[in-house]
């Protein structure tokens, strides 16, 4: 299993905060992560739409879309940040 | 303290409360032979009356992973005798407290630009997502990114 | 208060009497629209222990009138909501303040580059001059100016 | 008469904070200013031997040393500053 967390817009339109999935073989990278998550249902395909703008950290850190997820114990993604 | 050898540690705090500038600035005052310190502090604007406050999001345990980090690389690339990274969350309302960096050091250029650095970086990766409490009641949305902070966190690469 | 149409009007101190930074902040930070305050605080440093105290001369009248002329020129060059600078003058031990500057805008480059400015240039201009008193007890001289110093204020010539 | 101010290093060399002085016609630029003050005594050749050094301000204005001086009320001689 491996722990989603989910933040802000994403958590909103998603429609809750975080979630253990079991990840299919075939998902392999960030990127995989995001198209297998779009297929989940309405909410994830809404908040996942421009997949693009989504950020991701896996175990506490930024990681790009191409980076392979083999071994996250935590991944979590969320929009662009606002903070400062 | 910042010995001679290694660069300083940082201090970085993630909280509810406000922060007390003037106790920061006292603290790094001490910190060595200290001839600058530069503070940031970031406010929760007005909007002209149209904002009645911000809600703070943050990812508990990367906040504070992601802005130490940060604060180390500017601790390695500037001689510096403390650095104090502050970020509240939760409610905050306009003229309150968002944010606060202190840097000390012997000479003014290292404080003002590690400060600089960390505010940049620090708008840019740190993560925490603003949504806004309008104050005619209306839903408020969640605070666009600005193109703007990732130019100027571009502009310290080497 | 900074209204839409001019530059604000910088608050210019020269004071034997030490200043409060915290005190300061609070003042810019109701001053309008206010997302950023940058403070500057030039300590006077123990030199590892062979400085037992500074002596600040200034010339009364021209020290006010050419920080007031520096500050004037930032608040036109950037859009602040606030801008301070006190400087004190007499007796200074190690660890004790200098000199404070203080900006406030609605955006952090403004804050950062007026008090980054007001303080090169200050320190190329404003009429003040230190002499150390030594711990051992011999006879100081005066601080030599810094060509480092010139160098930074030329940094802001358009 | 006008009057003349002092500070820091020249103030101490010259052993005087401030004094009033009659100048002669021919000194017109804060140059020519430094070059009589000079001729005034050993005091002053000391404070005033690398002229190119002392910075100079008018009615509490900074001025070049080919600035004219007519019409001065104050004028202030004085080292590099080193303030901040």
């Amino acid at each position: 299993m491996t722990k989603l967390v989910y933040f802000a817009w994403v958590r909103e339109r998603i429609g809750k905060p975080e979630e253990d999935v079991s990840l299919p073989a075939d998902v392999v990278t960030v990127a995989d992560l995001l198209d297998w998550l779009k297929g989940r249902g309405e909410e994830y395909a809404h908040a996942l739409r421009h997949a693009e703008v989504i950020r991701v950290a896996i175990n506490h850190e930024h990681v790009d879309h191409h980076e392979k997820i083999a071994g996250a114990g935590e991944i979590a993604l969320f929009p662009p940040m606002t903070g400062g | 303290m910042a010995g001679p050898v290694g660069a300083v540690v940082p201090v970085v705090r993630i909280q509810a409360a406000d922060f007390d500038v003037a106790a920061e600035v006292e603290r790094l005052r001490n910190a060595g032979d200290v001839g600058a310190v530069v503070t940031f502090s970031g406010i929760c604007r007005d909007e002209e009356g149209t904002l009645a406050a911000l809600e703070l999001e943050h990812y508990p345990g990367m906040a504070e992973a992601e802005i130490l980090r940060i604060a180390r690389e500017a601790a390695e690339r500037w001689p510096l005798a403390g650095l104090t990274a502050i970020h509240r969350y939760g409610k905050i309302k306009p003229g309150e407290n968002i944010v606060l960096v202190a840097a000390a050091s012997k000479h003014r250029r290292a404080a003002f630009e590690a400060a600089d650095f960390l505010m940049d970086y620090l708008k840019s990766r740190a993560p925490f997502w603003k949504k806004e409490h309008r104050a005619d009641g209306a839903e408020g949305g969640w605070v666009d990114a600005k193109e703007t902070d990732e130019d100027a966190a571009a502009r310290w690469r080497k």
